[in-house]
């Protein structure tokens, strides 16, 4: 029967390919087809297993051995020492940092002990473009039961009860979205995902796409069913080329077996997906926007009402939801709404997916109950800061969010609870940063997002965040007053409280967010003209301690525009007025006689 | 807009026409057109853009209005080794911005400008979902992690030294 | 309907389900101050990007500030229009509008009629906050010979992208780029010139700022008249009557001929003429044609085409020559009255007082912005000499009589000088949406069936709906004819001609709402219909006072075939009269060989 | 491939195909099944602990007991090759020795099903393979 007595499952997701995955699964084959072990250890390419930051990770089944960090080069020992003789290859395991233990296994792994995998499921277990292996791990089962089992009605019930909410940033009840579109008598309606993952640092959405494809296949097909739409739509950013790929596979092999398309299962239900690209606008994640991308238009949001669930693509009822959320409804179909809603807190119901990234050590993606601490994502899943530096903050929402500190550390996390402490879900990003981080640079760089990604139409948006973008601009290059500050705060507010649609709506977040926060970094920029973290390249002084300096003149030859002067063997100095702060001189100087002050 | 005039030939209308009839000249399908045109074409010069317009019945101003509202859209040929610097928050914080002034420096370009010699081209993208590896350069279809600036020369080197 | 009652500003207000907040204050006179939107009524044309957020109100219970142009009305909503959250939120944002506009009002051409300008006051701007580090959003100025685009100025009210678009469906402008330099331009944000823009100027006529106004010849104007060596005339065109008054606040629909006439003599021209005179003209040419192209048909010649496409109005000829070029035979040959004016006054008049072409000035008083453009064609010259030198807007001239001084008021009725002055009522309602055709009918029907019509008024051919047809027994033979007005509704016409749907045998076309009445360089109407409404009733009333009401019989236009053309379509009058149309499309394919092959 | 065209159809398929990941899924929760592991070295291969392997899960799989096979290296205890250390949920690791197909059989027939004790058990100075690392 199962010819395979271990399984060798290597992550084939975007980081891991970024780092030769591809070439380890070929040697990995290559090996093992040397060895004769054909039919009794079998290679899959998997979807991602979430910790990137170790990446490439090769998994061996049955005896869960988590090797990571495999090159092309280390196939050879796997086989030869683990798949032949059994015997672990030590060098390739994990060595926790904190306990300086080797972990062989994920299970005891810090990085996924608290994590619970609903959304992720089969990400890293099977192979996303195996239909068969999605099927085997209870694949379109759900789609089989509400087709045979439930009305429309109480489909959308279930989903209701079951308390699931958007993952993709809004947090609208994702049954009473289905309800909305249900309720409207339409000859056609349509679904869509929206996997059009704009946050710079939120990868969640590629990494379901890639692997488990079939999760949305199917969601897709039951929320068709449920507000009885025929015809979906996938909106997915185009510099996802595998998740494209992915899918596009997906889809084929649905149709292939008769799950996508008329007469599904025998029951008459007809529905079929088709993909749309979205082409580089961060705007395009606002469902009226996408709609109007998809239509082949600029991605310009427009007014709610009407909300796509009256009047979405091509003026039809539409269904939006992203691809977390899709990822979810299998599960509740087949395990109930008592059983999600019995993981989570009191008001946010199942699991969500973070990316974490930024100065964290476990680099990657993770599922977790809501509800956890930021701590216990930070310090505990996530290993805590990289090189031991210290805590600052962690940026959640994305470009739209806000900055959590330190006493949010053991807020339970939530949709309520980080709005109320000033930032927002979003779609999961979650960026650490460390006692290097200047947090008016941070809120600098998030609003030089804005600026950019910004559609144009509605002026507070528009002009708004360009002169937030230059007021921050101003106090990163010292020339700041105390004015400033109020001006921030005044336009900020205007600029959310006016704005046509949630880009703008949010984003002076980042910079509502750090001023709350961090006010005494805006102080010391604008009062002492300093930058107490050293990235305003404006704010820092070069200086040369006469104590160290030997007079080589290695400094003023690297100085390229003449700013440092002195005499072969006597101490040189920097005239501040002509330095441009390229830090050649740094470099250059092997007495540790240029200081940065 | 760019200044380079660009001459269709036949085969270059026709194939435009193709991509256009592949989608049942609708104009709601601009966008996968758009995409599809410029994996062809390698950019989308105006004229490119007209004949795409004239195909779906659309006016060439709102053609025009879509390539220049998204940013994957270029009007300007790229070089033959695309550079993309992820400028996603990860990388950010891990340091895009240096290893992105590195390659300007290094190049002597501008973000959205060609060299010369139509080798290199910058670009910024944000967030290729490769966090793990901040901050990461992708030349071509070819991604490297963990960027230094030191390393930006060497990068370069290994395309210069291929032609 | 189903009512909704709500709560402005503490008033109670029932309004029907459906209402925006913005319409339901207007109902109890709570003004809500708006800059992007535009409603045209009638013409079904509504602007609400939700832009300019300078209708936000505060709606109780609402997290963020809702647009009032925008958002429906509910029952027992609580309203505050003026709450000091909502004023200081106008107030910074319209500081952010004006921190991306230029600050030469006083030199701007919009100064004293621009509705940014008279917000920010409204609003009391006085300053606007860290101007010094604010960049600006600058684009390169187009001048085309209708339109300048000042593009430095654009609010991105998105005003003129509708009217291209949803109403004329032009499709020259879009908005094009991404956020702060997201502007309004053509494609490539070429030249106007070299796009597929046909000079209508309602993007013009709703521009609310000086980011798009008309070519101003009034300095040029000023130039010749205070030269000595010049004679120079003027004609003034239909529509223009009907509506200047309102730009010395009289109510719409006040004639204003006579006044017009003494203020264009006072302002020091040496004959004011009147292009209905050329109106009547263009009927004796484009009748007769008609006729002739009729009577072929009817009797089976299957190399004339019907219908025939009126081609008077300068902006509907720019579209097809642009947008139908495999149509280019269908419309009339017979040039605009305008320019059918200036080649007589160039020709005739000129021998009549014995001075050479070059010195005699011919200017027009249009309500049409395409008309500059029309002037300037190559076709209407002779040895580059232009038959209308140039055209000014009714605006135009509005702005020329209050500089001079001139009290409009109280200014005597005078009239037409002759020989181009004397007109009919039929070259009277050219100024309005269907009365080509009706005048043409006048004429064509008397011509054909050699009766006399006992009543000239086709009520059936007015009116002001978008589309219109009518059937007129010609003595025994029914004469479909077919009207449009708006681009939009034009091109729906051709389309039905080009999948050979369409039964007319002659199509009137204007391409502005209304007609002339509603063109581009009139007094701006907002979109308010009952202006136009007024404009028209005006115009016919016109067409009612007047002795005379058939072109055929106006005695100037027969003494001047008598004197000077011969018949109608006689060779002369082709020469002087008719033109031909060209394919403007090749112009936007340029293909220049060299450099890159992809 | 052909088409799914009824509940059953897929019901089926999904039958048929669970095994393929099933192992996937065992080795998430071992503590909650048999656990077995065989020792497989090159000296143990030798001896034939490879065909050994492949009898206990196929063995297994037919018999409906739910148990994890994972291999391990060289047990030390060459002279009784083909080695098998058996973990039933609750109880101390055992390891047998000279584990043959027939042994194997006993193996699963009377111990991991019946809890009966089987000849061949080699007597431990150790806890567990893993933690004499």
């Amino acid at each position: 029967m199962s010819g395979y007595k271990i399984h060798l499952l290597v992550c084939g997701g975007t980081g891991c390919k970024a780092s030769l995955s591809t070439a380890v699964v070929e040697n990995l084959n290559h090996e093992i087809k040397t060895q004769g072990l054909d039919d009794f250890a079998q290679v899959v390419t998997t979807g991602c297993f979430g910790f990137c930051e170790k990446g490439p990770i090769v998994k061996i089944i049955p005896d869960n051995t988590f090797y990571v960090q495999v090159k092309p080069e280390d196939a050879r020992e796997i086989v030869e020492e683990h798949i032949v003789k059994g015997r672990k290859v030590e060098r390739l395991l994990y060595h926790d940092p904190d306990k300086e233990t080797i972990v062989s296994d994920s299970k005891h792994m810090n990085f996924y002990k608290k994590q619970v995998r609903i959304a992720l499921r089969n990400c890293g277990v099977i192979d996303p473009e195996n239909i068969d292996e999605y099927i085997a791990r209870d694949g379109y089962k759900a789609l089989g039961k509400v087709l045979s089992e439930k009305t429309p009605e109480e489909a959308i019930k279930l989903i209701k009860d079951s308390g699931l909410r958007g993952r993709g940033g809004g947090g609208f009840s994702t049954g009473m979205k289905w309800e909305l579109a249900a309720k409207n008598i339409s000859d056609e309606k349509y679904v869509v995902c929206n996997a059009d993952e704009g946050d710079p640092g939120a990868f969640m959405d590629r990494s379901i796409l890639e692997g488990d494809p079939h999760t949305v296949v199917e969601a897709m097909a039951i929320c068709g069913y449920s507000i009885g739409s025929n015809y979906g739509l996938v909106y997915i950013r185009a510099e996802y080329p595998l998740a494209i790929e992915r899918l596009k596979t997906a889809i084929k092999q649905a149709r292939d077996y008769g799950l996508l398309g008329n007469n599904i299962l025998g029951t008459g239900f007809k529905f079929d997906i088709e993909l749309r690209y979205g082409a580089g606008a961060f705007v395009c994640g606002e469902e009226t926007a996408l709609i109007h991308s998809m239509e082949g238009s600029r991605g310009e949001p427009t007014m709610k009402p009407p909300f796509p669930s009256d009047s979405g693509y091509l003026g039809k009822p539409t269904t939006v939801n992203n691809v977390e959320t899709f990822a979810n409804i299998p599960v509740i179909i087949n395990k109930g709404a008592a059983w999600f809603s019995s993981i989570g807190s009191e008001k946010a119901k199942g699991t969500k997916v973070f990316a974490l990234a930024g100065k964290i050590n476990n680099v990657g993606l993770i599922e977790v109950p809501m509800g956890i601490t930021l701590r216990e994502v930070i310090f505990e899943i996530g290993g805590g800061i990289k090189n031991g530096k210290k805590f600052k903050a962690v940026q959640t929402g994305g470009p739209s969010g806000g900055c959590l500190t330190e006493k949010h550390l053991d807020t339970p996390i939530d949709y309520d609870n980080l709005i109320a402490a000033g930032s927002m879900m979003g779609s999961g990003g979650m960026v650490v940063m460390d006692e290097d981080d200047c947090m008016v640079d941070v809120a600098k760089f998030f609003l030089d997002f804005t600026v950019e990604e910004s559609c144009g139409k509605c002026a507070p948006c528009r002009i708004g965040n360009k002169r937030l973008h230059e007021i921050l601009e101003k106090i990163t290059k010292g020339n700041g007053t105390p004015e400033d500050i109020t001006r921030l705060i005044n336009l900020g507010t205007v600029i959310k409280d006016t704005s046509l649609c949630g880009l703008g709506q949010s984003s002076p977040n980042p910079v509502l967010a750090t001023i709350n926060n961090f006010m005494d970094e805006y102080t010391a920029h604008i009062e002492d003209k300093k930058c107490p973290a050293g990235v305003c390249k404006a704010l820092m002084k070069y200086e040369i301690v006469d104590e160290n300096c030997v007079g080589c003149t290695a400094c003023a030859r690297a100085c390229p525009v003449g700013a440092i002067t002195g005499e072969r063997k006597e101490i040189h100095h920097i005239d501040t007025s002509l330095c441009i702060k390229c830090g050649a001189c740094i470099d250059r100087c092997k007495f540790n006689a240029v200081i940065i002050k | 807009m760019s200044n380079i005039k660009v001459e269709l030939k036949k085969p270059d209308v026709d194939k435009i026409k193709e991509i256009c009839k592949s989608f049942n000249n609708q104009p709601g399908e601009l966008i996968n057109v758009l995409h599809k045109t410029q994996h062809t074409f390698g950019y989308l010069p105006a004229e490119v853009q007209e004949v795409v317009a004239r195909e779906l019945n659309v006016s060439v101003a709102k053609v025009y209005g879509v390539v220049t509202f998204y940013s994957f859209f270029s009007m300007i040929p790229k070089g033959k080794y695309p550079i993309s610097v992820c400028t996603g928050t990860a990388c950010y914080v891990r340091g895009a911005e240096n290893v992105l002034d590195e390659f300007k420096k290094n190049l002597k370009i501008e973000v959205g400008e060609t060299t010369g010699d139509g080798m290199f081209s910058i670009s910024c993208l944000r967030c290729v979902g490769a966090c793990g590896l901040a901050p990461v350069v992708m030349v071509g279809e070819k991604t490297y992690g963990r960027v230094a600036p030191e390393m930006v020369s060497d990068i370069i080197k290994e395309y210069t030294n291929q032609k | 309907m189903e009512k909704v009652k709500l709560t402005i500003d503490n008033k109670t207000v029932e309004v029907e389900k459906g209402t925006t907040i913005y319409k339901a204050a207007k109902t109890i006179g709570i003004d809500i101050p708006v800059l992007c939107y535009m409603d045209l009524g009638d013409l079904n044309i509504e602007n609400k990007p939700g832009g300019c957020r300078m209708c936000s109100v505060e709606v109780q219970g609402r997290r963020n500030l809702a647009p009032s142009c925008a958002t429906d009305v509910f029952d027992g909503m609580v309203v505050n229009t003026h709450s000091m959250r909502v004023l200081n939120a106008r107030r910074v944002v319209m500081e952010l509008i004006l921190s991306d506009h230029p600050k030469d009002c006083l030199v701007c051409p919009k100064s004293g009629n621009c509705e940014l300008q008279s917000l920010a006051n409204k609003l009391g701007i006085r300053e606007i906050p860290n101007q010094d580090i604010a960049e600006m959003s600058t684009y390169r100025k187009d001048f085309s010979p209708s339109i300048i685009r000042d593009m430095d100025k654009c609010i991105m009210c998105r005003r003129c992208e509708t009217m291209c678009n949803e109403f004329q469906t032009v499709g020259a402008l879009s908005a094009v780029n991404r956020g702060f330099m997201s502007v309004v331009a053509p494609a490539f944000e070429m030249d106007l010139e070299d796009s597929v823009c046909t000079y209508c100027g309602q993007c013009v006529a709703v521009c609310p700022t000086g980011a798009l106004t008309e070519v101003n010849h009034t300095n040029r104007l000023i130039r010749d008249l205070s030269n000595p060596n010049k004679t120079v005339i003027v004609q003034t065109a239909p529509a223009v009557r009907a509506a200047l008054g309102e730009e010395f606040g009289h109510k719409p629909g006040t004639l204003v001929t006579g006044k017009m006439v003494s203020a264009l003599k006072q302002l020091g021209f040496h004959h004011v003429f009147d292009t209905d005179f050329a109106a009547d003209l263009t009927i004796m040419e484009e009748g007769t044609e008609l006729l002739s192209r009729l009577t072929r048909h009817l009797n089976g010649d299957k190399s004339v085409k019907l219908p025939m496409l009126t081609s008077c109005c300068p902006g509907w000829v720019n579209f097809f020559e642009s947008q139908f070029t495999d149509m280019l035979d269908i419309p009339s040959t017979a040039r605009s009255p305008q320019q059918m004016f200036g080649s007589i006054a160039k020709t005739y008049f000129a021998d009549l007082i014995n001075i050479p072409r070059e010195d005699l000035i011919v200017v027009s008083i249009m309500p049409c912005l395409a008309k500059k453009y029309e002037c300037q064609r190559d076709e209407f010259k002779v040895d580059g000499n232009p038959d209308v030198d140039y055209s000014i807007s009714t605006r135009e001239l509005a702005h020329l009589i209050k500089r001079a001084n001139i009290d409009f008021d109280s200014l005597s009725e005078e009239d037409f000088d002759q020989p181009l002055g004397e007109s009919t009522g039929a070259g009277v309602i050219f100024g309005t949406t269907g009365g080509v055709i009706e005048a043409a009918v006048r004429t064509a029907y008397e011509l054909h069936t050699g009766k006399t019509l006992q009543d000239v008024d086709f009520k059936e051919l007015r009116g002001m709906d978008g589309i219109r047809h009518a059937t007129i027994d010609f003595d025994g033979q029914p004469i479909n004819i077919g009207i449009a007005h708006g681009l939009g509704k034009a091109r729906q016409l051709l389309e039905g001609i080009r999948n050979g749907t369409s039964e007319f045998h002659a199509i009137e076309i204007m391409a502005c709402p209304g007609g002339c009445i509603g063109g581009g360089g009139q007094p701006l109407h907002h979109g308010k219909f009952e202006i136009l409404q007024k404009r028209m009733e005006a115009i016919y009333q016109e067409d009612k006072n007047k002795p005379l009401r058939k072109s055929h019989e106006n005695p100037y236009i027969i003494k001047l075939y008598e004197e000077f053309l011969g018949k109608p379509m006689s060779e002369k009058a082709h020469k002087l009269l008719h033109t031909h149309y060209v394919d403007k499309s090749k112009k936007i394919i340029y293909i220049e060989p060299k450099s890159f092959e992809i | 491939m052909g088409k799914i065209k009824t509940l059953a159809d897929l019901r089926k398929m999904r039958e048929k195909l669970k095994s393929e990941t099933d192992l996937r899924d065992k080795s998430e929760h071992p503590e909650d099944m048999v656990q077995i592991k065989v020792a497989m070295a090159t000296c143990c291969i030798a001896s034939g602990s490879r065909e050994t392997m492949n009898y206990i899960v196929d063995e297994l799989e037919k018999r409906n007991v739910d148990a994890v096979v994972t291999q391990t290296g060289c047990m030390g205890y060459c002279y009784a090759e083909p080695t098998v250390e058996v973990t039933v949920p609750g109880k101390e690791p055992i390891v047998f020795g000279y584990v043959d197909e027939k042994k194997a059989n006993e193996i699963i027939e009377r111990y991991i099903k019946n809890g009966e004790l089987v000849e061949g058990i080699i007597p431990m100075n150790y806890r567990s393979i893993e933690e004499t690392k």
